[in-house]
C-alpha cells in the first residue's frame, strides 16, 4: 500500500512548487495559480491525515470543503482585482503595481 | 510495487511535473492549462485516499471553476500577456531557494513524526454513503463545524459582493447602459 | 427465456476470460473497459439517427419535407454528410496553438459522452453507480466549458473568442440554477447516486414530485448544452459560428456531434432524474424492458427538445444573463427551500407526501406568477413615467 | 395559552404600534393607521376575552388572574411586576377597551384621513376644513402611546406600574393638549395641565412612598386583601390626628384630585380642550380621568378601613365626600354659563367625576365603579358627538365661504368680504342651532349621551349609575351629600338641556351652522357604538327591588364588581325618596333648559345673563379661579424667578463666583504654560516625533510596495522563527 509519507512528500513538494510561483513570478496571474498550487497542497495534507490518522473524525474532510471556499473566493476576489487594475494601469505585473509605498 | 502505487506514482508524477510547468511555463494560458491538469492528479488523489466526494468537488471548484476564471482573467488581459518577455523577476533565485529550504523544512519536520512510515491506512469504519452523510450533518452540527461552515459561507458571500463591487464600470460609465 | 439479459451477458463474458486464464478483478477490468467501449460507441451511432430526427422533425415544423434522397426516408443523409466532412482537409490557422487546436474537439465530444457513464440504461445496465454521480455530471459538464474556452482561444480568431467568452459566461452562470434543481431530487432520494434517485422514484415521478425543479434542470440543461433558445454561442448572424468557426473538417464535426448529442444526453438526464428512468410496468420480471422505457420517455424528452427548438426565437445575450440571474437562480433557491421545507414537514406531520410536495409546488408557482405580474407592471410604470405615453416606443 | 399570560400582552400592541410609527411608520399615513388600528383592536380582543374569562370565573374577587415576575432588586427587597384582573379592573378593561377602540376609529374621519392635504395647512395648527391633519402620523403615536399607557395602568397588579402608566397617560395628554403646538392658548395649556396635575402627583408619589415605607410592599393584593395590614396602618397613629392609613389615604387621594381635576385643582381641564377632539373624548373623559377615580376605587379598602356602613364617616372619607360633592355642584354650576360646546362637557365631566369621589368618600363602592363605566361611555360619546358637530360646522363654514365667493367674485379680496362668511368661532353654541336637520346621527346620538348624561329615567345607563349613588347617599345618612348631589343633578340636566337646545334645535344662528352638513361614516359608526352602550349599560345594574323591572335582569355589577371588595358591600335596600328626587330633578331639569333654550333665534344673547345679573358673570369666569390661581402662584412664581433667582442669585452670585474662578484659572494656566508645557513637555514631545522621524526614514526603504517582496521577508523571518524553536530552543 502506499504509505503517507509518499502523500506527505508529494503535498510539501506541491506547496514549495507554488511557493516558487507566488515569489518567483511577475504576473499577478501567474501568483493567483501559485497560491492555488499552495491551497491544493494543504487539501492532499488535511485528506492524507484524516485518512491515515484519523479515519472516524470526519474533520479532514469537512476542512478540506472550506478550504475550497476559501479558494473560491479568493480566485474571485483576486481575479477581480487583477482586472480591476488591468482596466487602471494597463499592467497585471506584480512588480510595476507598488502605488502603496512609501 | 502494487498497482495501487503504481497509479500513485503515475498521478503525483503528473502533478508534479505539471505544477512545474505552471510555473515556468512562459504562456500563462498554457501555465493556467497545466493548473488543470495539476488539479485533475490532485483530483485522482483524493479518490485514492478514498475521498471520492472531495475528488469531484475538487473537478467541479477548481476546475470548473476557478481554472476557467483564471483563463478568462489571462485572456482578458491578453495584451500584456502576448509578449513573452521574462516571466520570472530579478529575484527568481532568491524564490528558488526559499522554495527549496522550505521544501527540506518541512520534510524534516513532517519525518519526526511517528507515523510517517505508516504503510496502509486503517480501514474506513463507514461505507462511503454514510461518510458523505456524515460530512454534510458535521457541517451543520452545532458541536462540530458549523461555526467554520457558517464564516466560510459569509466569506463567499463578502467575496460574492466584492468581486461586484471591484468589476462595476466607473461610475460615468453606468449611465450609458440602456434600459435593458 | 432470460428475465435479465444484460447480467446474462455479463456473466457469460466473465465466465469466458476467466476461461482465458484471467483473475476474477482482471475479468471486472476488462468487462468494465469493454463496457465503457460498447457505451461510448453505442452513444455515438446514436447521433447518425438523433440529426437524421432533428432535420426531420425541424422540416416538418417548418411546412418542408427534409432529407429525403439519400438512403429510405433519407436516413442515409447523415451518413453523406459525414462522409464529406471526413474527406476535407483539416485547416490549421495561422497563429493558432496547435496543441490546443487539436484538443479542444475531443474534450468537447468527451465531455458529452463522459455523462453516459453515471446514466443507468436500464436495472443493472448502468456504466458505473457512484454515489456522487450528480457532482460528477457537472464536473464533466466544467470539462465541455473547458473545451469551448480553448477551441475559442487557440484558434486566433477574434470571433472565435468572443464566441467562447460569450458561452462560457452562459455556462457557468448557468450552472448555478442547474446545481439547484439537481438538490432536489438529491433530497427527494437521499443519495446523490443515479440509480438510488431512479429507484427513489418507484412510488412516484420526481416530476410529480417538484415540477418546478424538473422545469428547472430542463432549462438550464438547456442553455448548459446550447440548444435553442439559448443558441446564442453559435449566431451566425451576430459573430459569425461562435468559438468553432476556424475549424473545419472532422473536427467541425466533432463539434457537431457533441452539440447534437448534448441535446439527447440532457433529455435521457431529464428523464433519470425527474421521468422514472427505466421504470415502467412489468420492468422488474423483464429488465430488457428498461431499456426500452428509457429510451422511449427520452425520445418524448427530445422530441420537445427540438420543438422548442423550431418555436422559439433566440435570445440575446444580456436577456440570456437577466433571464439567470433574475429570475432562474432566485426561483432555484425558493425551490430548494420550499422542497426541503415541504418535506420535512410532510415527513414530521404525516402528510402525504406527493400531495404536500406538488401543493407546495403549486404555492410556489402562484408566489412567482404574482411576483412577476407586480415587478411587469412596476416595469411598466417606470418605462411609462420615464416616457410620456404620447411617445409610444418603438418596437424591437 | 393562560389567561394570566394573555393579560401581559394585552398593553404591549399599541406600544409597538407607536414604536413601529415613529420608527418609520410616520412616512406612510395608512401604514400608521393601519398599524394603531390593529394594535388597538389586538388589544380590544385580548382585553375582551379576557373580561369573558373573567365575568365566567366564579368568586374571582378572591381569586383573580395574577402572574408577576421580579423587577426591580431593591436591597432586601424585590419589586415585582405584575397584572392583576379582579371585577374592577375587569370592568375598567372592558370600558377601556371599547372606548378607545372607538375613539382609534373615530380620529381616521375627524383627521380627515384620505383628502388630500391642503397645502396651506401648517403643521401644528388645526387644518383647514378638508385637507387631511398635517401631524397626521404623530397623532395616531401618541394616541398608541397613551392606550399603552392606560392598558397598563388598569393591568397593573401594583401601585408603581400603575404610577407608570399614570404618568405616561400624564405625558400624552401633555403632548395631545398641545398637538396644535402652533396656537397659543395650546402650549399654554398644556403646560397648565401638566404642571397642575404635577401637584397632584407629588402628594400621590408621597403616598406611595409612605405606603412602602409602611407595609414593605407595594402589591394591591397583599396590602389591600390582609386585613392585618390594614389594621396595622389604621392603629398607627401619624400626623394631624390621621391614622397612617387616613394619611396615605389622602396623599393618593391628592393624585386623583390632580388626574380626575377636582377642586381645587380641576382648571387645568377645561383648557384642555385645546387638543383635538378624540383627545378630549378618549384622556380627558373616558379614560384618563377616569384613572383618578380608578385609583380610588383600587384603595377603596384602605381609605375605608375601620369604618362599616351605617357608622359616621372616617375623616379622610369626609373630605373626599366634601370635596367630590362640592366639585360636583360648583363645575355644573359653572357648566351652566359657558358657551363653548366642548367647556361645557369638560366641567360637566368634572361634576360627573365629582359625583363620583362623593360616592367613594360615603363608602359606596359599587355605585362609584358603576357609575364611572357608565360615565365613560355616555362622555365619551357626548366628546364625539361634540366633535362631529364641530367637523360639521367647519365644513359648513368652508362651503358657506366659498359659496359667498362664488356668488360674489367681483369682491374686493379677502379683507373686503361679507359679514356672512367672517370666522365664526366654530365650537360656539351662540353659532350653532337647528343642526337637527342637517346632522340627524349626530343629533340622535348625541341625544341619547346627553339624557344619559342628564338621568333620564329607566331608558339610559346615567338614571341607573347616578340613582345608585343618590340612594346610597340617602341609604348611608348622609343627607348633606345628597342634597348637594341632588342640586348638581338638576344643574346637571339643565345645562344638558341647554346644550342639545342651542346646539340641535331652533333654527340656524351662523351661515356655517346653515352649511354644516353630516360626517362621514367612519365618524359615525363609534358614535353609533358609544350610543349603544350609554343605553345598555346601565341595565347591568338595576337594583332588584326596583318596582315593575327590579329583578328582570340580574344585577350584575352588584354581584360582580361587590366581589372586588373582601368584605363584600350589603346592598342597601331600596328606597323611594332617592327615586323620586332623581326623577324629579332630571326631568325637571331637562324640562326647564328645553322650555328656556328650545327656539332662540340669531343673536340672541343668554336668557339665564338676565336672570341670574352678575352671578352669572361670576359663573362665566369660573368663580375666577384662574385669575385666582395666577394671582397666588403663577405671578408670585415668575416674579421669585425673575427678581431673585435671575437677577440676583443668576447673574450676581453665581455668575460672579464663576467668573472669579475664570479669572484664576487663566491666570494659573498661562503660569504653567511658560513653566512646564513650553519647555518640558513640548520638549519631550518634540524629542518622540523626531526620533520616529528619523527611524522612519531610515526604514522605510523597506517599504518597496512589491507585494512578493513582503511575502519573502515574511517567509524568511517565519523561517527564522521555526528553526529557532525546533532547532535551538529544545
Amino acid at each position: 500500500m502506499i504509505p503517507l509519507s509518499w502523500y506527505l512528500i508529494l503535498a510539501a513538494a506541491l506547496f514549495c512548487i507554488g511557493l516558487y510561483g507566488v515569489l518567483g513570478r511577475r504576473n499577478a496571474v501567474a501568483i493567483l495559480m501559485g497560491i492555488e498550487l499552495m491551497l491544493n497542497a494543504v487539501n492532499i495534507n488535511l485528506v492524507a491525515f484524516w485518512r491515515y490518522l484519523t479515519p472516524a473524525l470526519i474533520a479532514g474532510q469537512a476542512f478540506a470543503i472550506i478550504v475550497f471556499a476559501v479558494a473560491a473566493s479568493e480566485a474571485a476576489v483576486g481575479l477581480a482585482l487583477i482586472i480591476s487594475i488591468y482596466r487602471q494601469r494597463s499592467t497585471v505585473i506584480a512588480e510595476e503595481i507598488d502605488l502603496m509605498k512609501w | 510495487m502494487t498497482l495501487l502505487q503504481g497509479v500513485f506514482v503515475v498521478t503525483a508524477l503528473a502533478a508534479v511535473i505539471s505544477a512545474v510547468m505552471v510555473v515556468a511555463s512562459p504562456r500563462l494560458v498554457h501555465a493556467a492549462l497545466w493548473l488543470v491538469v495539476t488539479l485533475g492528479a490532485v483530483a485522482v488523489l483524493f479518490i485514492l485516499l478514498d475521498a471520492g466526494f472531495l475528488a469531484m468537488v475538487q473537478v467541479v471548484i477548481y476546475i470548473g471553476a476557478i481554472a476557467i476564471l483564471i483563463i478568462f482573467t489571462v485572456m482578458l488581459t491578453r495584451r500584456v500577456m502576448a509578449d513573452s518577455g521574462p516571466q520570472a523577476n530579478r529575484a527568481w533565485w532568491l524564490a528558488v531557494f526559499i522554495g527549496i529550504v522550505m521544501f527540506a523544512a518541512l520534510l524534516a519536520l513532517l519525518a519526526q513524526m511517528p507515523t510517517w512510515w505508516q504503510a496502509t491506512p486503517p480501514p474506513l469504519a463507514a461505507s462511503a454513503d454514510f461518510m458523505i452523510e456524515d460530512l454534510g450533518k458535521s457541517l451543520v452540527d452545532l458541536d462540530r463545524y458549523v461555526v467554520p461552515f457558517e464564516v466560510a459561507s459569509v466569506l463567499l458571500l463578502a467575496a460574492l459582493i466584492g468581486s461586484i463591487v471591484l468589476a462595476r464600470p466607473p461610475a460615468e460609465t453606468t449611465g450609458k447602459t440602456g434600459p435593458e | 427465456m432470460i428475465t435479465d439479459p444484460f447480467t446474462f451477458v455479463g456473466d457469460l463474458l466473465r465466465e469466458f476470460l476467466i476461461g482465458l486464464g484471467l483473475t476474477p478483478p482482471q475479468a471486472s477490468g476488462v468487462i468494465a473497459f469493454l463496457g465503457a467501449g460498447a457505451l461510448a460507441t453505442a452513444v455515438l451511432l446514436l447521433c447518425f439517427l438523433l440529426i437524421w430526427a432533428e432535420r426531420k422533425i425541424l422540416a416538418r415544423i417548418q411546412d418542408r419535407i427534409g432529407p429525403n434522397r439519400v438512403g429510405p426516408f433519407g436516413l442515409l443523409q447523415t451518413v453523406a454528410d459525414f462522409a464529406k466532412l471526413l474527406t476535407k482537409e483539416v485547416v490549421v490557422p495561422s497563429g493558432a496553438d496547435k496543441l490546443l487546436y487539436y484538443l479542444a474537439p475531443p474534450l468537447a465530444v468527451m465531455a458529452v459522452v463522459g455523462l453516459w457513464a453515471v446514466i443507468p440504461l436500464a436495472p443493472n445496465l448502468v456504466g458505473t453507480d457512484v454515489n456522487v454521480a450528480l457532482i460528477y455530471l457537472i464536473s464533466i459538464g466544467a470539462i465541455g466549458t473547458l473545451a469551448i474556452m480553448l477551441a475559442g482561444w487557440s484558434s486566433n480568431n477574434k470571433y472565435a473568442l468572443l464566441g467562447a467568452f460569450r458561452s462560457v459566461a452562459m455556462l457557468i452562470s448557468y450552472e448555478v440554477p442547474m446545481v439547484l434543481a439537481l438538490l432536489v431530487p438529491t433530497m427527494l432520494a437521499g443519495s446523490m447516486g443515479t440509480v438510488a434517485i431512479v429507484e427513489a422514484q418507484r412510488q412516484m415521478w420526481f416530476v410529480v414530485l417538484a415540477p418546478l425543479a424538473a422545469i428547472l434542470f430542463f432549462t438550464s440543461s438547456m442553455a448548459e448544452a446550447g440548444k435553442a433558445p439559448f443558441d446564442l454561442l453559435e449566431a451566425e448572424s451576430e459573430i459569425v459560428a461562435g468559438y468553432n468557426i476556424e475549424y473545419s473538417s472532422m473536427a467541425f464535426g466533432m463539434f457537431f456531434v457533441g452539440d447534437f448529442l448534448h441535446g439527447f444526453t440532457l433529455s435521457a438526464l431529464t428523464v433519470t432524474l425527474f421521468f422514472g428512468g427505466w421504470l415502467g410496468p412489468y420492468v422488474d420480471q423483464y429488465s430488457w424492458l428498461g431499456l426500452i422505457y428509457f429510451l422511449a420517455k427520452t425520445a418524448v424528452v427530445y422530441f420537445v427538445v427540438i420543438w422548442i427548438r423550431g418555436s422559439l426565437p433566440r435570445l440575446r445575450i444580456d436577456q440570456v444573463n437577466s433571464f439567470n440571474w433574475k429570475f432562474l437562480v432566485p426561483l432555484a433557491l425558493s425551490v430548494v427551500v420550499v422542497t426541503a421545507v415541504a418535506d420535512k414537514s410532510a415527513a414530521a406531520l404525516g402528510w402525504d407526501r406527493t400531495l404536500a410536495l406538488f401543493v407546495a409546488n403549486g404555492l410556489l408557482l402562484l408566489g412567482t406568477v404574482i411576483a412577476l405580474q407586480l415587478y411587469a407592471r412596476s416595469q411598466r410604470r417606470r418605462f411609462e413615467r420615464s416616457r410620456p405615453a404620447a411617445a409610444p416606443a418603438p418596437a424591437r | 395559552m393562560t389567561t394570566d399570560l394573555l393579560i401581559w400582552l394585552i398593553p404591549l400592541p399599541p406600544l409597538l404600534a407607536f414604536g413601529a410609527i415613529l420608527l418609520g411608520g410616520y412616512r406612510s399615513n395608512r401604514l400608521s393607521t393601519w398599524l394603531a388600528v390593529a394594535a388597538m383592536v389586538i388589544s380590544w380582543a385580548l382585553g375582551l376575552f379576557v373580561f369573558a374569562q373573567a365575568v365566567q370565573t366564579e368568586h374571582l374577587g378572591a381569586n383573580p388572574f395574577t402572574s408577576s415576575i421580579p423587577w426591580l432588586p431593591l436591597g432586601t427587597s424585590v419589586i415585582e411586576i405584575g397584572v392583576l384582573i379582579d371585577p374592577l379592573s375587569a370592568i375598567t378593561l372592558f370600558f377601556v377597551v371599547w372606548t378607545c377602540l372607538a375613539i382609534f376609529v373615530y380620529s381616521i374621519g375627524y383627521h380627515n384621513f384620505g383628502k388630500p392635504r391642503d397645502v396651506q395647512d401648517v403643521p401644528g395648527l388645526p387644518p383647514r376644513a378638508s385637507g387631511i391633519e398635517p401631524l397626521y402620523a404623530r397623532f395616531f403615536a401618541f394616541i398608541s402611546l397613551f392606550a399603552f399607557g392606560m392598558l397598563t395602568l388598569v393591568v397593573s397588579d401594583n401601585l408603581l406600574l400603575l404610577f407608570i402608566g399614570w404618568e405616561i397617560m400624564g405625558l400624552c395628554s401633555y403632548l395631545l393638549i398641545g398637538f396644535w403646538f402652533g396656537r397659543e392658548s395650546a402650549r399654554k395649556a398644556m403646560v397648565k395641565a401638566f404642571i397642575t396635575t404635577r401637584v397632584g402627583d407629588v402628594f400621590m408619589l408621597l403616598g406611595m412612598v409612605a405606603l412602602y415605607t409602611a407595609t414593605g410592599t407595594l402589591n394591591f393584593q397583599e396590602i389591600l386583601r390582609s386585613p392585618e395590614t390594614l389594621n396595622r396602618l389604621a392603629e398607627t397613629p401619624a400626623i394631624l390626628g390621621l391614622s397612617l392609613a387616613g394619611l396615605i389615604g389622602l396623599l393618593l387621594f391628592a393624585g386623583t384630585v390632580g388626574k380626575s381635576a377636582q377642586w381645587p385643582l380641576h382648571v387645568w381641564l377645561p383648557d384642555a380642550m385645546e387638543g383635538p377632539t378624540p383627545v378630549s373624548a378618549m384622556i380627558h373623559a373616558a379614560t384618563m380621568v377616569s384613572a383618578g377615580i380608578y385609583l380610588i376605587l383600587r384603595f377603596f379598602p384602605l381609605l375605608t378601613v375601620g369604618w362599616h356602613p351605617g357608622e359616621p364617616l372616617t375623616t379622610t372619607m369626609a373630605v373626599i365626600a366634601v370635596i367630590g360633592a362640592f366639585t360636583a355642584l360648583f363645575a355644573s354650576t359653572i357648566a351652566v354659563a359657558q358657551n363653548d360646546i366642548k367647556r361645557v362637557l369638560a366641567y360637566s365631566t368634572i361634576s360627573q367625576l365629582g359625583y363620583m369621589v362623593a360616592a367613594v368618600g360615603i363608602g359606596a363602592f359599587v355605585a362609584a365603579a358603576f357609575h364611572l363605566v357608565t360615565h365613560a361611555f355616555f362622555k365619551a360619546l357626548l366628546f364625539l358627538g361634540s366633535g362631529s358637530v364641530i367637523h360639521g360646522m367647519e365644513h359648513g363654514q368652508a362651503a358657506s365661504s366659498k359659496s359667498a365667493a362664488l356668488a360674489a367674485p367681483g369682491q374686493a379680496g379677502p379683507a373686503g368680504a361679507p359679514e356672512t362668511h367672517d370666522h365664526v368661532d366654530a365650537q360656539d353654541m351662540w353659532n350653532m342651532g337647528g343642526l337637527r336637520r342637517r346632522m340627524p346621527w349626530t343629533f340622535y346620538t348625541f341625544l341619547i349621551g346627553g339624557l344619559a348624561l342628564a338621568g333620564f329615567p329607566i331608558v339610559t345607563a346615567g338614571f341607573w349609575s347616578k340613582d345608585e349613588i343618590l340612594s346610597s347617599a340617602f341609604g348611608q345618612g348622609q343627607p348633606v351629600v345628597f342634597v348637594v348631589l341632588a342640586a348638581a343633578a338638576l344643574l346637571t340636566a339643565f345645562y344638558t338641556a341647554r346644550q342639545i337646545g342651542l346646539t340641535f334645535l331652533g333654527k340656524p344662528r351662523s351661515a356655517a351652522a346653515e352649511h354644516a352638513h353630516e360626517s362621514g361614516r367612519v365618524m359615525l359608526l363609534p358614535l353609533v357604538l358609544l350610543s349603544l352602550f350609554s343605553i345598555a349599560a346601565g341595565w347591568a345594574g338595576i337594583h332588584h327591588e326596583f318596582p315593575v323591572i327590579g329583578g328582570a335582569i340580574p344585577n350584575f355589577v352588584e354581584e360582580f364588581v361587590g366581589q372586588a371588595l373582601a368584605e363584600r358591600p350589603e346592598a342597601l335596600p331600596f328606597a323611594f325618596p332617592p327615586l323620586l328626587t332623581s326623577l324629579v330633578v332630571s326631568l325637571g331639569g331637562l324640562g326647564l333648559g328645553f322650555l328656556v333654550y328650545r327656539n332662540l333665534p340669531r343673536g340672541a344673547t343668554d336668557p339665564l345673563a338676565r336672570w341670574l345679573g352678575p352671578v352669572h358673570g361670576l359663573l362665566r369666569r369660573k368663580y375666577y379661579f384662574d385669575e385666582l390661581y395666577d394671582f397666588l402662584f403663577v405671578r408670585p412664581a415668575y416674579w421669585f424667578a425673575e427678581t431673585f433667582v435671575y437677577a440676583w442669585v443668576d447673574r450676581k452670585v453665581i455668575d460672579g463666583l464663576l467668573h472669579g474662578v475664570g479669572r484664576a484659572s487663566l491666570r494659573l494656566g498661562a503660569w504653567l504654560r511658560r513653566a512646564i508645557d513650553l519647555p518640558v513637555v513640548n520638549g519631550f514631545g518634540d524629542l518622540v516625533g523626531e526620533t520616529t522621524k528619523a527611524a522612519g526614514s531610515a526604514f522605510r526603504v523597506i517599504q518597496s510596495g512589491r507585494v512578493q517582496a513582503y511575502l519573502a521577508a515574511g517567509l524568511l523571518f517565519v523561517g527564522l522563527l521555526l528553526s529557532f524553536l525546533l532547532l535551538v530552543k529544545p
